[in-house]
């Protein structure tokens, strides 16, 4: 510690010559606006890889693009939802956003006891709500869906795989519409490719037992190679990168393995695992959160909820980028016919953890 | 060691010995390998009488006094006070039935180093009338009754508060005496009474103990120096790997129970001892010294 | 099914036998503890799979126990670290704090240096530098072992997690993108079947483990010096008048662990997975911690309890990938009920060195 | 023999006890000292512990006693200078730390030498955000906004308090208790439980929740003291497991419909009952609940436990020398049963403290982090009933602060931790920090002037009874 303290200390030394900016403002490239947007992560925090992450980026997106100020807390646990909501609407928020279904409570509580404060929360919809909250959900399993039936359509072995986090319905609902698509496959082709990690009828499986536990992560995907799956669908955060190393070493041994990301384009944000990332389960959150500012901003706030879907773009299955060429052309022109089947309620997704309309 | 070269003596009256109240029948000890550490021991204590139990460290003694405290856990016989089977029960009630147990190790088993001198005074008394009702404590009685016995056994310290830790060996021995000696008692047993103390302070603690013989109640002393145990015993019993020698009786000369203690029945032994002093070696004087040898491991 | 119901019968008996042992406060034989464990886990696998959804389960057991090594390869660093400090009498506490300052330091320095060799080296001395404060606090200033170990596993973890927030997630590819440290077949003994895969197909780390295992226990129990780090353990007092420096033997041997469990936290960013990230080693220190104490304070003995603890671990997950009637919840206790178990049915009173967690003082 | 009538140097801070007169701060007089002496005593009781168990030490070891030392005793008394040096550095560490984070701060320094101000301000700017955060914000529009800080301080504190006593209660036994984060989820889980699924009448609903709490607790702490009592596992490995189990089991509770709300997949429990809340204290602008008030009776409970009856009597002699107490008659078996069960149940307390105080719902994190948080409290607290309380004041303000900070200056709640542990370390250590600050002349007798210093002060404090 000490050792960090000098040289941290001499480092400010030599660095401390330089001269002091003249008093100006900060140099925004846009206006500046007093408007402050505000928001608390859940206890993952902002640099999750996941839900927490795209929401925060939206946050940036919108304070880039329409200039004005944000501020941010991280819950270190769920006793901090309560304290940080206030302290946000203390910091004089417009609009704070929440990340995640634990503080549907918290934000409920903190709405009602400040009418006059906008707030939205991610992945939770309560039909309680008062009037100053906008829930921002998913109907992840739209896009899971097409994902599994990727999944099947890409398998050679004839078995897939997906494991989670913790077994909650924000989990679980990935690994929902990941099971139909597969089944929805086998049905339609006739064929019977296995997926191992997730019973949708028991709504149990596999699971990391956190959110930390990379290493874990990697020792069960190879765990799911051992038994013969070549694609494997992570929804577990950071623990997603356990899995990516896993399949990364499989394909060093010359195994065909491929892996399906959730939430963002892990093409983009998990470039590491790039060579094996045949698409993603993209939640377009950051959209959604900067949209929902700028209506703030623009004074068009409403309470009604918004759900992401296929339809409006608020879900969908990431490009397959390096991975192009293993997708074969019927299975991508089944997929745009499915996607469009679920947009027209033909084909009918159904998870017990799709939000409640 | 100490009292060898000082050579104290202990101005003591010829005990007189009342009914025996204290019985112990086929007493056998078990350790956790299977070894019989105790090993069917019978013998009988009178009131008012001192029985010293000798031997060379590590030949039983402690299991022996720590079979009848009740913290030897495979234990078979019997062990009477007053008509009462002691053997099997816990150690609250044998302390309970009257029985004061001076153990060896003053530090490791007599008191709580950390505790102050007020609460090692009543370590096995400090759930009963007068230092707690139910489950209440009452200070003002535990420390005023600390004070008085402080006085009367001379322990020399600044304060009842202090920890009993910072006393000196002589002191902590002395604290454990004054508690062990505070309630009425129907057997008191001392281990190694005077163990690493001072002369002053050994002198103190051998006329607590023939006080309390002289009162009446049954004396058992466990000591592995023989002057201690020519000076306190009216009887004296030989321990040898577990198994009792002889008993004789305190005017049996050291020859004869170095003998003993070396595992030399007491008839043997005796007979020995005499030819000793005759001059002729024999060889059943270094054959058991050999025996003495391995039992100090 | 009826193996099933055998086995069950099996454990009832030898768990009745240990428990009759107990009561009589006789010694549990090791044998006893060994078969009940093989019988437990049979008698297990018979019940999930019995009741699982695939009808040819296909456990590959090749799989299962690299998965095992795989996962006991840090709880073996800590436990050992653990051996070596307490083995001349300082608990140490801190091996979470240890294994997660390696792994943040591997993967910082590897980065920076662009040399995972570099990083390796860091991550020890970055599990040493845990020790030198746990040393210098606890055997120079007698502090509470017990505190600063506590309080050195929340200042690493927050002081990590610190420093990911504010600089590593700022720039993760000059920061937090550490190579790798790739498995190196040994030529002939990997070709072995089962075990030549599990066992011989490591990465530098897992080999160095095998190593630090033989070097701790030869170190230990068959060399003067070990002599003298047990003496210091055992009896300081003694030890001190036949001439050892009991502190100075305390603090290279804590300073040791250190470096050793350091080398274990480097596992998870050098060769488990690529990038640091908050409290990685999620709780693994307190269990090379309960491994050590299982293990009996004995480097191979540990070794074989984080083994078993890292099979158990797996075991859980692939049953639940085969599918199980149980819920995933009860799975995931595995191994933590197991361990429970062992200690508390087989295992029973253990020992630790004499002068475990107490200063000394000369005089 | 030396093994055993050698006095041991007690393992604990003894070098943090009172030192002699001359090395006082001159701020502080001497009547300041004694009167936190008092204060001390009387918190302390008869007999400042050792706050290592001693079970895990050696049987029979000859401890001296502990310097008696609570952090206010610590504050007050001789090492007065030691303690604020300690926080100092402490704050000053963070401070460096933040700095060399900040990106802001990185500008500042670019130019410090012209400007020396600003980095200064870019470094006391959290640090003054967690004193309003914390404390008393003067900001605030009124004052029940000025005063939220400090009632949010209690708020936070109550749990911790409450599972800090139970850490220290077992540590006083000779127990080493990492079970309170498994004891807090069962407390919780029973207290919510009855607390949603049964309506009772007002008064009686929340007698019932806090009931169910401490049996919830007591259960799961109790299985490592019967483990621990009849087969001899070791305590340490227990509670570590037990934690993991009690977490999965939780989770894997809240799966079912009996914990879930009504049409809801999501693992949250229904709210519990208005007739199973805490009163809120000062309405409904406060968290601040009659949790709080619960957690001072259970400190003074710990303390009449502890010092004023005989099972406390046992639970001491038990830890300080359980061969001793064995031989005095005391029942080390029950002792070690009951002491974990207590302790189970005060960690139940801080479980219900949680749901029927401040979160009135069952979930997944509801025990956060404060079973670990409760260990460095106990260790702070020296495992003296009060020093616990205090103790847990110090860290709840530090977590109620480190939001505010979080949320004023976005620095990441984090370098609470840092900063939290780094003054626990310090504290413990006086000779360190005089050492830094060159304080100590006679560096080289630092250990054995420490010691018999401590030495003399063990006397003194028992002398005060």
């Amino acid at each position: 510690m000490a050792g960090v303290a000098t040289l941290g200390a001499s480092a400010l030394l030599l660095t401390g010559c330089g001269a002091a900016p003249s008093a100006s403002g900060p140099s925004g490239s846009a206006t500046a606006s007093d408007y402050t947007a505000c928001m608390v992560s859940d206890s993952g925090g902002f640099d999750d890889k996941s839900f927490n992450q795209s929401g925060y980026e939206g946050l940036q997106s919108a304070v880039k693009d329409l200039g004005i100020k944000e501020k941010h807390v991280q819950s270190k646990a769920d006793t901090d939802y309560d304290p940080n909501l206030r302290s946000m609407v203390q910091q004089g928020c417009k609009l704070t956003v929440t990340v995640g279904f634990l503080l549907g409570d918290a934000t409920k509580s903190i709405a009602t006891a400040n009418p006059n404060s906008h707030f939205a929360i991610i992945d939770y919809n309560d039909p309680t709500f008062p009037k100053n909250v906008k829930p921002i959900v998913y109907d992840t399993a739209q896009a899971a869906f097409l994902a599994g039936y990727l999944a099947a359509g890409t398998s050679k072995t004839g078995k897939v795989a997906t494991f989670g986090g913790i077994n909650i319905p924000t989990v679980t609902i990935f690994m929902d519409g990941f099971a139909d698509g597969v089944k929805h496959y086998n049905e339609k082709k006739g064929k019977s490719v296995q997926l191992i990690g997730w019973d949708k009828d028991k709504q149990d499986g596999t699971f990391v037992g956190d959110f930390k536990q990379v290493d874990k992560g990697k020792v069960l995907t190879q765990g799911f190679l051992d038994q013969g799956a070549d694609v494997v669908l992570p929804v577990a955060g950071p623990v997603g990168g356990g899995a990516g190393s896993a399949i990364l070493d499989a394909k060093s041994k010359g195994k065909d393995a491929k892996l399906i990301w959730v939430d963002s384009d892990g093409y983009l944000t998990a470039p590491d695992y790039k060579s094996v990332i045949l698409s993603s389960v993209q939640k377009t959150m950051s959209t959604a959160v900067e949209t929902v500012i700028k209506d703030d901003k623009d004074g068009k706030f409403d309470a009604s909820p918004y759900i992401g879907t296929l339809a409006n773009g608020g879900v969908a299955l990431a490009p397959f980028h390096d991975l192009d060429s293993a997708v074969p052309a019927d299975l991508k022109s089944d997929l745009d016919q499915l996607k469009k089947d679920i947009i027209s309620g033909t084909v009918k997704v159904e998870s017990k953890s799709s939000p409640t309309k | 060691m100490v009292g060898r070269t000082v050579s104290l003596t202990l101005d003591k009256a010829p005990a007189k010995a009342g009914d025996v109240t204290f019985k112990v029948r086929n007493l056998t000890v078990t350790d956790h390998n299977g070894q019989h550490v105790v090993d069917d021991l019978s013998f009988d204590i009178a009131k008012g009488e001192v029985l010293a139990i000798a031997g060379v460290q590590g030949n039983g003694q402690t299991e022996l006094t720590e079979a009848i405290l009740g913290v030897q856990p495979h234990v078979a016989g019997s062990v009477a006070l007053d008509g009462e089977e002691l053997l099997g029960r816990s150690v609250k009630h044998v302390l309970g039935a009257g029985v004061g147990f001076v153990p060896e190790d003053r530090t490791l088993d007599g008191l709580v180093g950390t505790f102050t001198i007020s609460e090692n005074m009543i370590l096995d008394l400090y759930d009963k009338a007068p230092f707690a009702r139910g489950v209440g404590m009452k200070p003002g009685v535990i420390a005023e009754n600390a004070a008085r016995k402080v006085e009367e056994f001379d322990v020399r310290t600044p304060s009842v508060s202090a920890a009993v830790g910072t006393l000196s060996g002589g002191n902590q021995q002395k604290v454990v005496l004054a508690r062990e000696l505070s309630r009425p008692l129907r057997l008191f047993i001392a281990s190694q009474p005077t163990r690493g103390l001072d002369v002053g302070s050994i002198e103190f603690v051998h006329k607590r103990v023939i006080a309390e013989r002289d009162h009446g109640t049954p004396v058992m002393i466990v000591s592995t120096e023989l002057d201690e145990v020519l000076q306190l015993a009216d009887r004296i019993a030989v321990l040898y790997r577990g198994r009792l020698v002889g008993i004789v009786p305190a005017t049996t000369s050291r020859d004869v129970l170095g003998l003993m203690m070396a595992g030399v029945p007491a008839a043997e032994a005796e007979a020995s001892a005499a030819a000793h002093v005759s001059g002729a070696t024999t060889a059943a004087v270094s054959e058991p010294a050999g025996h003495e040898g391995e039992s100090h491991v | 099914m009826a193996l099933g119901w055998i086995c069950s019968v099996l454990l009832l008996a030898l768990a009745g036998y240990a428990c009759f042992l107990t009561v009589k406060r006789r010694r549990t034989p090791g044998w006893l503890g060994g078969i009940f464990a093989v019988v437990f886990l049979i008698g297990f696998m018979i019940w999930i799979v019995a009741g699982g959804r695939d009808p040819e389960p296909s456990i590959s057991l090749g799989g299962l126990m690299a998965g095992a090594v795989t996962l006991a390869v840090p709880l073996v660093f800590g436990s050992l670290s653990g051996v070596l400090c307490e083995r001349a009498g300082v608990v140490n506490i801190a091996i979470e704090g240890q294994l997660l300052l390696g792994a943040f330091s591997a993967a910082v320095v590897a980065t920076v240096t662009a040399n995972v060799y570099v990083g390796l080296i860091s991550a020890a001395v970055a599990g040493a530098l845990v020790s030198l404060v746990l040393a210098v606090v606890s055997i120079k200033y007698l502090v509470n072992q017990i505190i600063v170990g506590v309080v050195l596993n929340v200042l690493i973890s927050g002081l990590t997690s610190f420093l990911f927030s504010t600089l590593l997630t700022a720039d993760p590819e000059h920061l937090n993108k550490p190579g790798r440290l790739q498995a190196v077949d040994i030529p002939f003994l990997a070709d072995i079947p089962i075990i030549g895969p599990i066992l011989f197909r490591q990465s530098l780390v897992g080999y160095l483990m095998y190593v630090a295992v033989i070097v701790v226990y030869v170190g230990l129990f068959h060399t003067k010096w070990g002599l003298r780090v047990r003496a210091v353990g055992e009896h300081p007092q003694a030890a001190d008048t036949v001439g050892i420096n009991v502190n100075r033997t305390r603090f290279i041997n804590v300073l040791m662990g250190g470096a050793i469990a350091g080398i274990g936290g480097s596992f998870f960013t050098l060769v488990s997975v690529d990038a640091f990230s908050k409290d990685m080693s999620g709780g693994r220190g307190y269990i090379a911690l309960a491994a050590m104490i299982f293990g009996r304070w004995n480097p191979i003995g540990a070794f074989l309890a984080a083994l078993l603890f890292g099979f158990a671990d797996n075991l859980q997950s692939i049953i639940t990938i085969i599918g199980s009637p149980v819920p995933s919840q009860f799975m995931a206790m595995l191994p933590y009920a197991l361990t429970v178990v062992a200690v508390a049915g087989l295992v029973g009173r253990s020992r630790p060195p004499a002068a475990d967690g107490i200063p000394y003082v000369k005089g | 023999m030396s093994e055993k009538t050698t006095p041991e140097p007690q393992a604990t801070g003894r070098n943090s006890a009172p030192e002699p007169i001359d090395t006082r701060v001159p701020g502080v007089t001497t009547s300041e000292a004694v009167a936190s002496d008092v204060v001390l005593d009387t918190a302390g009781g008869q007999m400042p512990p050792s706050a290592v168990p001693a079970a895990t030490q050696r049987r029979g070891r000859d401890h001296d006693r502990d310097g008696s030392g609570s952090v206010l005793h610590q504050i007050f008394t001789g090492n007065a200078m030691v303690s604020f040096l300690s926080v100092l550095l402490a704050i000053v560490l963070g401070g460096i730390l933040m700095a060399v984070t900040n990106p802001k701060v990185a500008v500042t320094a670019g130019y410090f030498f012209a400007q020396p101000g600003d980095l200064l301000t870019e470094v006391i700017r959290p640090y003054t955000a967690l004193v309003q955060g914390s404390i008393f914000n003067w900001a605030g529009a009124d004052l029940a906004a000025q005063l939220y800080p400090i009632t949010e301080t209690l708020t936070v504190a109550t749990p911790l308090i409450c599972a800090g006593l139970g850490v220290a209660l077992a540590f006083r036994a000779g127990l080493f208790n990492i079970g309170a984060q498994g004891q807090i989820i069962f407390g919780a889980l029973f207290g919510a439980y009855v607390g949603f699924a049964w309506h009772l009448p007002i008064g009686l609903h929340l007698l019932v929740v806090i009931l169910a709490g401490l049996v919830g607790g007591a259960v799961w702490g109790g299985v490592v003291g019967l483990l621990k009592a009849r087969t001899g596992a070791h305590e340490v490995i227990v509670t570590i497991m037990l934690n993991y189990i009690a977490n999965f089991l939780l989770l894997f509770l809240l799966t079912t419909p009996a914990f879930q709300r009504k049409g809801s997949t999501n693992p949250i429990s229904p709210f519990l009952d208005p007739t199973a809340l805490f009163p809120e204290l000062l309405g409904p602008q406060f968290r601040l609940h009659a949790g709080f008030l619960a957690a001072i009776a259970a400190t003074a409970f710990v303390w009449w436990l502890l010092n004023r009856s005989t099972i406390g009597f046992e639970f001491r002699a038990v830890g300080a020398n359980p061969s001793a107490a064995r031989t005095a008659g005391i029942n080390v078996a029950r002792s070690t049963i009951l002491v974990m069960a207590i302790a189970g149940a005060l960690a139940g307390l801080a479980g219900v403290a949680q749901v029927s105080g401040t979160e009135k719902y069952l979930s997944g994190g509801v025990a956060a982090s404060i079973g670990f948080d409760a260990i460095t409290v106990a260790l702070l607290g020296r495992s003296t009933p009060w020093g616990t309380f205090f103790a847990g004041l110090l860290f709840g303000a530090f977590r109620a602060g480190g939001v505010a900070m979080q949320a004023q200056t976005q620095t990441p709640i984090d370098i609470v931790l840092v900063i939290q542990s780094l003054i626990v370390l310090f504290i413990a250590a006086p000779p360190l920090v005089r050492a830094i600050f060159g304080l100590n002349p006679r560096k080289k007798k630092t250990t054995t002037s420490g010691t018999a210093g401590s030495r003399t002060g063990d006397v003194k404090s028992g002398a005060a009874v």
